[in-house]
């Protein structure tokens, strides 16, 4: 059904996607946006997950995106509660100033 | 073929098993006492290591004369999906050993008597003994590996905790040495049970097993050997990779020197017999030039370094990486006297060697210094002491007459018939042992005493009854050795026929002439002077 | 090209640009208010390739959850903890970052996009048993009922999981927010137990 | 009767034990008439067996006693077995007899010694092994012997060991001898390669019936060789037998004149057959070796002061002499002049002991003189043993030499004049002694503290030797002194009957005598030079030896007593040719460092590359540690680098290539 | 649409055979049920409930056990979830690491204070997570098992709000491991572009009858690269291991048993269940990796554990060398993956995880009673002369650095000799020998610290520990178990033998 656009379009815009949340994860210090990258980079697997379940006319890959999506939220509210207790105590604190460990 | 014998006198008594847990259990006794009452540990200790003593006689004395294979075999299946038993014999070459170590360890109990914890201390040298008895007696590669690698934990506690201003490098040091060195050899004993799992159809650790059952190409033969002779020469140890030992022996304390020279170097040329030539045949006599020069480097290095020390101990340290060399040396030499001569002479030189680490002890005891330039004069001041010292550094430097000749001479003359010039350079030792020996102990006992010497005390009675053993068995063992040559040279002789069958190897026999009187076995013709298979 | 596929281009393209877009957003600016709001765009256009791919189903949950609920999630904490732009992105403390940021991310699209450029002529259509869309069958809750069958059928298990993952979320969250020495915590955790259990 | 040859080294086995036992308890002098009674013993039981042999025929003059199996290993079969046979009971002989005499001596010399038992126990430890080296039935029993009077002489010459210079000759004596000994073993080691066994008689069978190949044959000979000129004091190892004279006198007496440093000499005689089988040049090096020694030493006795030292070199030089012999087939002349020597030089030895002695241990001849009219009996004893070795007919010394040279020159002529000229020299400085100490006028009234001379200082005794001694004046020493000084001076003198030649006047019922009783153990004999023109000339050589006898000491007399014609004793003879010095040089410097240098080589480049090892894993840890930065960004760009290699293998190596 | 409804069938599912999960998840909450309704429990029953539980999870496995070896190994629910010794084993080996943390984090927990319902939940819950892991037979199943233990650990690691240094390897730990899982979400995906299937068994099925092996085959590829980040990560394979110091240091110590221990156990079994169950196929492309990896992780893990001072530290640098140990023995693993006999290479990594995991908590149980006095220090100083203050405590810990250094009669000389036979029996001799050379150089620390407990003299003022029971019975039964194992083997690997007939 995707007659004009090829799934190899859909994989390369995902592949873009996840390289970017990468990218942004190592160069922002923000904790917060560097939780968005990861968002980023899972959405690029579900996009990944989508277009492959289209093309293989297989269901399981739109069920496994449902997942990610439930994990991510997880993930985030647990992530966004570590961060809270840490920021209460150290406001603005970005991800450089959390280097006590080291060596 | 040594199979064959296997379980020949083996007694309804499980004597060597014994022989493991009665140290064993001592320790843990030991371990057990109280606080409280700190003058029991001693006498555990004792009685335990006086037990295992009386067995360990009570063993030669029930042991075939005469028999070549593995006596009071006892075999239990132990670890049994990996093929492992616990497979423990006794030959000819480790009879000895077995013995020496029952005869060292309570002199060095009862000799020296740590400054502090004598708890600990004792229940670590007792466990030591049990894993130098182990490794002597055992007849599966894993469980001789489990000994050989066990013994290293009560070596360290002892340097570490009981030893000298250095104590904890060199302890580093030796443990760091010889664990690198064994985990070569685990390997190649994996190796090697995997191999021959493959020749046996089934897997096994069985030394006895794999040494009939499996054969292994000369390439992979030699690989094994290699792994299996790296760990054995640290724990020898030969040159270059012998640094370890004047420090672990300097740093030790008295008992530990003792027992460090007296069995646990043994530990790697009793390795280099049972696992080198029973177990590789092949590739050990392959490897001989290799091992016959590193041996003959060994002793004139040694005894060089020997010479130019400053501290008595450090050059007890490489007179033995010299005396060790000559056991190398026969044993590579592949001839019944040059083998013989290297298991008495492992004997030998752990009972003088023993004996010198007890006196030098006595004077780090009552000087508080190991540094020759500090001793002098103490003949004046302790005659007996120095007559004692003699006596041992005389058996040292092998005169004949005493234990130290005997052993260093059957080496050679065996030697010299398949490794001509090597003996002949190895021999120059002997020269070499008399000028280190003699110059430290005229610097030590000869001259005028200066004041810090002057009250050097003489022998004490407990001391002269430790070292009045010693002394005995340096006499006998130098005036009749015939009775342990009997026991060993059966063994020997099968390991010889061992080594011929599995290569082009035939043991050069001199032309015995008609008129010779005692009992030479019959002449075969080869020509004496000839030297088979060298270079 | 007919109008559909040139419609399909359009859509595509649109939503790819919004998604990069919104990516890039969320990596360059400064302000994590207006970062939140690059995520929401690239969800969006997420969304909108899902509905593009007529997987209808998740369109509408990745609208609901992520930018519903996690976005506001994030804008909230933004909040609580106070916007801050102490960030310089111009400066960079640690020196070779930047350029292994870069080496990585060009890596990664490098390679990534090989594999799938090579895979691309291999990739076997519809072998599985196809997807029920609205467009072939009538039925418009295709897609829904399909996606059920197959969650609570083959995937039963792992949803059950999902809900263990949710037991971890709340009892994480109970025992960070909680106050030390206990106080009130308590009941309100209770609360939530009872909640997650449902 | 000779199945009890054991008994012979028994005896002193004994004295050792209960000297040992009991020598504190004992003390002075108990413990010393024990010991020289075990000896005495000793000298009775080889008397004993000495007769039993010579009442049996002559081929049959052997006995091999076997005690007990040594070392037996496979086709190594060493018993400790002895051999009782012509050359072993005549050695035994000579040993415990004349040692039996030191130890009389000993007696009063060491009296007051504060470890006099000690060194009684030490002499008959010397004796038992002496028994054994020369009674070994193989070359180990002989080299256990060996070993043993080099560890005892080590013992003895180190006996005053709070003495710095006695300690050093003691370990100098050792080692060199070890040198030696490395010769011996080899030997050893040869010959059971060779013949499979170390028993004289199977080494001699084999090597008479040719079944000893002559390269083996030289190559055991020399090696031996190298042993005998260890023990025997030759070149190059002769230099540690005048440090020797570090010793207590008796000890200089008994070991290191008369019995042990004769051991080199016995050896190559017992092997002689193999000497016979080997390539004919090794014999010329021994006789060489011989001549040259005694040439060596004699020089450097003519300029020693030190009553001992002159003795000292005299002995060297007269073992040159017996090597000589050795060397041209004059083994029975070697034993001969052996014997002789044994009884002349301790005779002298002893007459120095008693000088020393009397002279309250004044060892530098410059200080004494005159000394006949103090110490007549000493005097007279120690004229007879010059008279001796200077080869004065009919003294012993002169029949032994002369055999000697007559040896020589039927092997060469170059060997005889060399011989001759030793004894020309021999009998010069061996008269300078006598003059020295006994005759001209007396230094020794205005009697100067030690200071003046170093090497006396030296030869310090301790003090508390000779408390006895009230204030100073040279005295005749006690009769335990003085007897055995008399019953040596008598064996010197008629010694020469063991083996008178055929000359005008001698009956030959009582000539070659020796020769004879060593029949059965060395063929060659002087039959076998009969013929040459040495042979056939005997008259002419004994006027020659006679006369370099005369003219030496006529030398002397004109130099030192007349003083006619002034001294010539040039520094390069006092200081024994610098060899010494060289040697020692070269030990001390060059050597030392080099074994410093590997020392070093050990500490610091083997033990170094360990360590260095540890500190390399250290360093490389500490920089890898750097990257450990804690910047949580850091680590996911290090995972991110990791990730893109593993997609890089993946995907390119694995997938694309 | 009723009718449709009437036509769905859902899967069977045998509760028994999910059993073990379900007692942990009831456990869990009741816990935090009773915990929360009732707020006042008597001290240590937290701990006390959750080792019941665990342990009868535990036992619930053994009874499957005999059941899988009576009745074979299959699939649950779907064939999502493999019913086999390997899940067994792993699930006994979790139960037993729950057990242990949860008795030495009682008096921990009551001191920082942390006491409380919630973690003793999330060690269940973590449990859980590692369990479906280790069992997975779908890689969405096992990405759902990875992410539950995960956002347990990283609560747990910042767990203690007291400590900023908890705090910090908290937020590492979870921006690392959120970063690392994105990956292996993405290698799922990819590898389901290639396959048609996220299930372990058709997958196989699928490369099997061979999808045309060239244009897939690189999806495949990077998505086995990228699984092997997300599961090296899990495991702490270098260059992936970056967190582990920091949050291993950071986080509580019991927290740090806890990782190290069940957690390593579930992500090295994941790790199994990923290449060399379900991707067997592409064995020769990912065993060099694996070798390369286990290369690296043994030598950093102990060249940097040399220079550490603090013990902690240590322990975390030393798990990594014996991560490295382990990837040896996924290696020998790798050389029969997929084959009727795999070799030894799997039980010698099950039997490893087993002994190494009692090890790492009995360790870590003691650092947590030392630092207890040394107001929650861990530095090497906090350790000097415990010989003297406390010389059963140092005794203990003694055994647990020997059995990690592999001295024999030690559970540790098992393990590594298990795997170093592996290694052999597939001829790799290589990596054996670097990890012999590298056990020797990590050897180096655990001497050091024997060196520093026995060798030297307290400092002043130092005073006796105060041994809490639990933890004490913690420690005691760990030094029990590494002893007995290292003396009477068989039975264990027998049972560890059986790991090698798995379900897919």
């Amino acid at each position: 059904m995707i007659a004009a656009i090829g799934t190899t379009s859909y994989l390369l815009l995902a592949a873009a996607l996840f390289a970017i949340g990468a990218f942004g994860l190592l160069v922002r210090r923000n904790p917060l946006i560097m939780f968005m990258c990861i968002e980023l980079m899972l959405n690029a697997a579900n996009l990944t997950f989508v277009a492959l379940a289209t093309q293989l006319g297989d269901i399981n890959g739109q069920t496994a995106v449902f997942f990610v999506m439930v994990v991510a939220a997880a993930e985030v509210v647990v992530g966004l509660g570590i961060l809270v207790s840490i920021l209460r105590r150290r406001p603005g604190a970005t991800a450089d100033d959390l280097a006590e460990l080291k060596g | 073929m040594l199979a064959a014998e296997a379980g020949v006198g083996s007694v309804a008594f499980p004597i060597l098993t014994a022989l493991i847990l009665v140290p064993v259990i001592g320790a843990l006794l030991v371990a057990l006492v109280p606080k409280s009452r700190p003058e029991i540990p001693k006498v555990i200790a004792l009685m335990s290591s006086v037990g295992t003593l009386a067995l360990s006689l009570w063993l030669m004395a029930s042991f075939e004369t005469g028999d070549a294979g593995f006596q009071f075999v006892s075999k239990h299946t132990w670890i049994e999906p990996w093929g492992i038993s616990w497979h423990l014999g006794v030959d000819g070459i480790s009879l000895f050993l077995v013995v020496l170590t029952g005869v060292l360890f309570p002199l060095a109990i009862v000799g020296t008597d740590p400054h502090h914890d004598e708890k600990p201390f004792l229940a670590w040298l007792l466990m030591l003994q049990a894993g130098t008895i182990g490794s002597f007696l055992s007849l599966d590669l894993f469980v001789f590996f489990v000994f050989f690698e066990i013994v290293l934990v009560p070596m360290y506690f002892l340097i570490a905790g009981w030893g000298y201003e250095n104590r904890v490098y060199a302890a580093t040091k030796f443990f760091l040495f010889t664990m690198l060195g064994s985990g070569f050899m685990l390997v190649g004993l994996i190796a090697t049970v995997a191999i021959a799992s493959r020749d046996l159809g089934y897997t096994t650790f069985d030394l006895v097993e794999i040494a009939e059952g499996a054969d292994f190409a000369a390439s992979t033969g030699r690989w094994l050997f290699f792994a299996f002779a790296i760990a054995f020469a640290v724990k020898v140890p030969l040159v270059p990779v012998h640094t370890w030992l004047p420090d672990a022996h300097t740093q030790a304390p008295t008992a530990g020197s003792v027992v460090l020279a007296g069995v646990m170097l043994k530990l790697g040329t009793y390795g280099l017999l049972r696992f080198g030539l029973y177990l590789f045949p092949e590739a050990s006599f392959w490897s001989r030039p290799l091992w016959l020069t590193l041996a003959v480097v060994g002793i004139v290095y040694g005894a060089i370094a020997a010479t130019m020390q400053t501290d008595l101990k450090r050059l007890v340290a490489y007179s033995s990486v010299a005396h060790m060399g000559f056991i190398v040396l026969g044993t590579f030499a592949f001839t019944t006297q040059s083998l013989s001569g290297a298991v008495i002479q492992m004997i030998n030189h752990g009972v003088s060697t023993g004996a010198l680490f007890l006196l030098v002890g006595m004077i780090y005891e009552r000087r508080h210094t190991r540094s020759i330039a500090e001793l002098n004069g103490l003949q004046k001041v302790a005659p007996i002491f120095a007559a004692g010292f003699m006596v041992v550094m005389l058996s040292s430097i092998g005169v004949p007459g005493l234990n130290g000749f005997v052993g260093e001479f059957l080496i050679l003359t065996g030697s010299f018939l398949t490794a001509r010039w090597w003996t002949v350079v190895a021999a120059f030792g002997v020269i070499l042992a008399a000028l280190y020996l003699l110059w430290a102990y005229q610097r030590v006992f000869h001259g005028e005493p200066d004041e810090e010497n002057q009250s050097f005390p003489e022998l004490r009675v407990k001391e002269g009854l430790v070292l009045l053993p010693f002394l005995g068995l340096i006499v006998f063992m130098g005036v009749y050795p015939k009775p342990v040559l009997d026991r060993i040279e059966p063994s020997i002789d099968a390991l010889i026929s061992r080594v011929e069958d599995n290569t082009d190897f035939v043991e050069p026999e001199p032309t015995i002439r008609i008129g010779e009187h005692g009992g030479g076995e019959p002449a075969d013709g080869d020509q004496p002077t000839d030297e088979e298979g060298d270079g | 090209m007919n109008d559909a596929s040139f419609l399909e281009y359009v859509v595509f393209f649109s939503a790819a640009i919004m998604i990069l877009g919104g990516a890039i957003g969320v990596i360059t600016l400064k302000n994590p208010v207006h970062a939140a709001l690059g995520l929401v765009l690239t969800l969006f256009g997420v969304a909108v390739q899902f509905v593009a791919m007529e997987a209808h189903f998740l369109a509408a949950v990745q609208v609901i959850v992520y930018a519903g609920a996690i976005v506001v999630l994030f804008l909230f904490v933004i909040m609580l903890l106070g916007v801050d732009e102490s960030i310089d992105l111009s400066i960079e403390p640690i020196p070779i970052q930047r350029p292994l940021a870069g080496v990585m991310a060009v890596g990664l699209v490098g390679l990534l996009g090989a594999a799938i450029v090579r895979a691309q002529d291999a990739l076997v259509i519809n072998p599985g048993s196809g997807i029920d869309t609205a467009t072939e069958t009538g039925n418009n809750d295709a897609n829904i009922e399909q996606l059920a069958a197959n969650l609570y059928g083959d995937h039963v298990f792992a949803f059950q999981l999902t809900s263990v993952l949710l037991i971890v979320a709340v009892a994480g969250t109970v025992l960070l927010t909680r106050k030390w020495p206990r106080d009130t915590g308590s009941t309100d955790s209770a609360s939530e137990n009872r909640s997650s259990d449902a | 009767m000779a199945d009890l040859v054991w008994l012979i080294p028994a005896f002193p086995l004994a004295g050792v034990l209960l000297i040992l036992l009991f020598g504190r308890r004992l003390g002075d002098p108990k413990a010393g008439y024990l010991a020289t009674a075990m000896v005495f013993a000793s000298f009775a039981s080889a008397v004993l067996v000495f007769f039993d042999l010579l009442s049996r025929p002559t081929e049959e003059r052997a006995t091999v006693v076997t005690l007990f199996s040594w070392l037996p290993v496979g086709t190594f079969q060493v018993d400790m077995a002895f051999l009782a046979d012509p050359l072993s009971i005549a050695m035994c002989l000579f040993v415990t007899g004349i040692g039996g005499l030191i130890h009389l001596f000993a007696v009063g010399y060491m009296h007051g010694d504060p470890k006099f038992s000690k060194f009684f126990l030490y002499l008959n430890l010397f004796v038992f092994s002496m028994t054994l080296l020369v009674l070994g039935e193989n070359l180990l029993v002989t080299f256990l012997g060996w070993e043993g009077v080099g560890t005892c002489s080590y013992l003895l010459i180190a006996f005053w060991h709070t003495r710095e210079s006695a300690a050093t000759a003691g370990k100098k004596a050792f080692v060199t001898n070890r040198v030696g000994d490395w010769g011996v073993m080899l030997a050893m080691f040869l010959a059971f390669s060779a013949v499979g066994s170390l028993s004289y008689s199977v080494l001699n069978e084999s090597a008479e019936t040719g079944e000893l190949a002559a390269s083996t044959a030289s190559a055991i000979a020399l090696l031996l060789l190298l042993g005998a000129t260890g023990k025997s004091a030759q070149l190059p190892l002769y230099l540690w037998l005048p440090d020797a004279m570090e010793g207590p006198t008796p000890v200089s007496a008994l070991i290191h004149a008369a019995t042990m440093v004769t051991g080199g000499v016995f050896l190559l005689t017992r092997i002689n057959p193999v000497i016979a089988a080997s390539y004919d040049w090794v014999p010329t090096t021994i006789a060489w070796i011989g001549v040259i020694t005694a040439l060596f030493a004699a020089t450097i006795a003519l300029a020693q002061n030190d009553i001992k030292k002159v003795l000292a070199y005299s002995t060297v030089s007269q073992i040159g002499y017996m090597m000589l012999a050795v060397g041209t087939g004059g083994y029975v002349a070697a034993i001969f002049h052996m014997i002789t020597h044994a009884a002349f030089k301790a005779l002298m030895f002893l007459g120095a002991g008693s000088v020393i002695h009397g002279m309250h241990d004044e060892q530098d001849m410059r200080k004494m003189g005159a000394l006949r009219t103090v110490m007549p009996i000493t005097a007279g004893t120690f004229i007879v043993g010059w008279l001796a070795i200077a080869g004065v007919p009919p003294f012993s010394g002169f029949w032994s030499k002369d055999e000697i040279l007559l040896f020589a020159l039927a092997e060469s002529p170059a060997l005889y004049i060399v011989g001759i000229v030793t004894a020309i020299l021999t009998a010069f400085y061996m008269t300078r002694q006598v003059i020295m100490v006994f005759f001209g006028e007396a230094k020794w009234t205005s009697h100067a503290n030690e200071a003046e001379a170093p090497e006396v200082a030296e030869g310090e005794e301790p003090a508390e030797t000779h408390h006895a001694h009230g204030e100073f004046k040279p005295h005749e020493s006690p009769p335990v002194m003085w007897i055995p000084l008399a019953v040596l001076a008598v064996l010197a003198a008629i010694g020469g009957v063991l083996n008178l030649p055929k000359l005008f006047g001698i009956p030959g019922g009582i000539s070659y005598e020796l020769e004879h009783w060593l029949e059965p153990v060395i063929e060659f004999g002087e039959a076998d030079i009969t013929g040459t023109w040495a042979y056939d000339n005997k008259y002419i050589l004994v006027a020659i030896a006679v006369a370099a006898a005369l003219a030496g000491i006529a030398l002397a007399w004109l130099v030192y007593l007349k003083k006619r014609v002034k001294p010539w004793e040039p520094t390069l003879f006092a200081n024994g040719w610098y060899y010494d010095a060289a040697v020692s040089w070269f030990m001390g410097k060059p050597g030392r460092d080099g074994f410093q240098a590997m020392t070093d080589f050990d500490a610091k480049i083997v033990d170094g590359a360990v360590n260095g090892a540890g500190v390399a894993v250290r360093e490389s840890a500490t920089q890898v540690r750097r990257g450990q930065t804690g910047y949580v960004r850091q680590y996911a760009g290090i995972i991110g680098i990791g990730v893109v290699l593993l997609l890089g293998w993946f995907v390119v190596i694995r997938g694309i290539l | 649409m009723l009718q449709q409804l009437d036509t769905f069938v859902g899967p069977e599912i045998n509760w028994f055979a999910l059993s073990p999960m379900l007692t942990l998840l009831g456990g869990t909450l009741v816990l935090m049920l009773a915990g929360a309704l009732t707020p006042l429990w008597p001290k240590g029953l937290y701990a006390f409930a959750t080792a019941t539980i665990a342990g009868a999870a535990g036992v619930l496995a053994m009874v499957q056990w005999d059941d899988i070896t009576d009745n074979g190994t299959r699939t649950l629910v779907a064939g999502v979830i493999a019913y086999d010794t390997l899940s067994m084993f792993t699930t006994i080996t979790i139960c037993i690491g729950v057990i242990l943390v949860a008795m030495s984090s009682d008096q921990y927990l009551r001191d920082t204070p942390n006491d409380g319902p919630e973690i003793y939940a999330l060690y269940l819950v973590a449990a859980i997570g590692g369990v479906v892991m280790a069992s997975a037979n779908d890689l969405i199943v096992l990405f759902l098992g990875l992410e539950t233990l995960s956002l347990a650990l990283y609560v747990l690691a910042s767990s203690n709000r007291r400590s900023s240094e908890s705090a910090e390897s908290g937020i590492k730990y979870f921006v690392l491991g959120g970063f690392a899982s994105a990956f292996f979400l993405y290698g799922i995906a990819l590898v389901y572009g290639a396959t048609g299937t996220t299930n372990i068994s058709e997958m196989v099925a699928a490369l099997q009858n061979g999808v045309d092996p060239f244009g897939n085959e690189s999806l495949a590829l990077a998505g086995t690269a990228l699984l092997i980040v997300g599961l090296g990560f899990k495991v702490a394979a270098v260059p992936f291991h970056v967190w582990v110091p920091d949050v291993y240091q950071g986080a509580p110590t019991p927290v740090t048993a806890f990782m190290a221990s069940v957690g390593k156990v579930a992500a090295f079994v994941a790790m199994l269940r990923v290449l060399v169950i379900a991707l067997p196929f592409y064995r020769d492309d990912w065993r060099p990796i694996i070798w390369v990896l286990a290369l690296l992780t043994l030598v950093v893990g102990s060249f940097l554990a040399v220079v550490q001072t603090n013990v902690k530290r240590m322990l975390a640098y030393s798990s990594i060398s014996h991560a490295g140990f382990i990837l040896v023995g996924v290696e020998a693993a790798a050389h029969g993956a997929g084959e009727a006999d795999p070799g030894p290479g799997m039980p010698s990594v099950v039997l490893y995880l087993i002994l190494y995991s009692v090890l790492v908590i009995g360790s870590l149980a003691v650092v947590a009673v030392v630092s207890r006095n040394s107001g929650g220090d861990t530095n090497l100083d906090s350790f000097t002369g415990l010989a003297r203050r406390r010389p059963m405590l140092a005794l203990a810990f003694t055994v647990f650095l020997l059995a990690q250094a592999g001295v024999p009669f030690t559970s540790g000389f098992i393990a590594k000799f298990g795997v170093i036979q592996a290694a052999v029996e597939v001829d790799s001799y290589a990596i054996a020998v670097i990890a012999m050379a590298a056990a020797a150089v990590a050897a180096f620390i655990y001497l050091r610290i024997m060196v520093t407990m026995w060798t030297s003299d307290p400092a002043v003022g130092a005073d006796r520990v105060a041994i809490p029971f639990s933890t004490g019975a913690a420690i005691v039964a760990a030094v029990a178990f590494t002893l007995v194992v290292g003396i009477v083997p068989g039975w264990l690997i027998d049972a560890a033998d059986t790991v090698t007939a798995y379900a897919r």
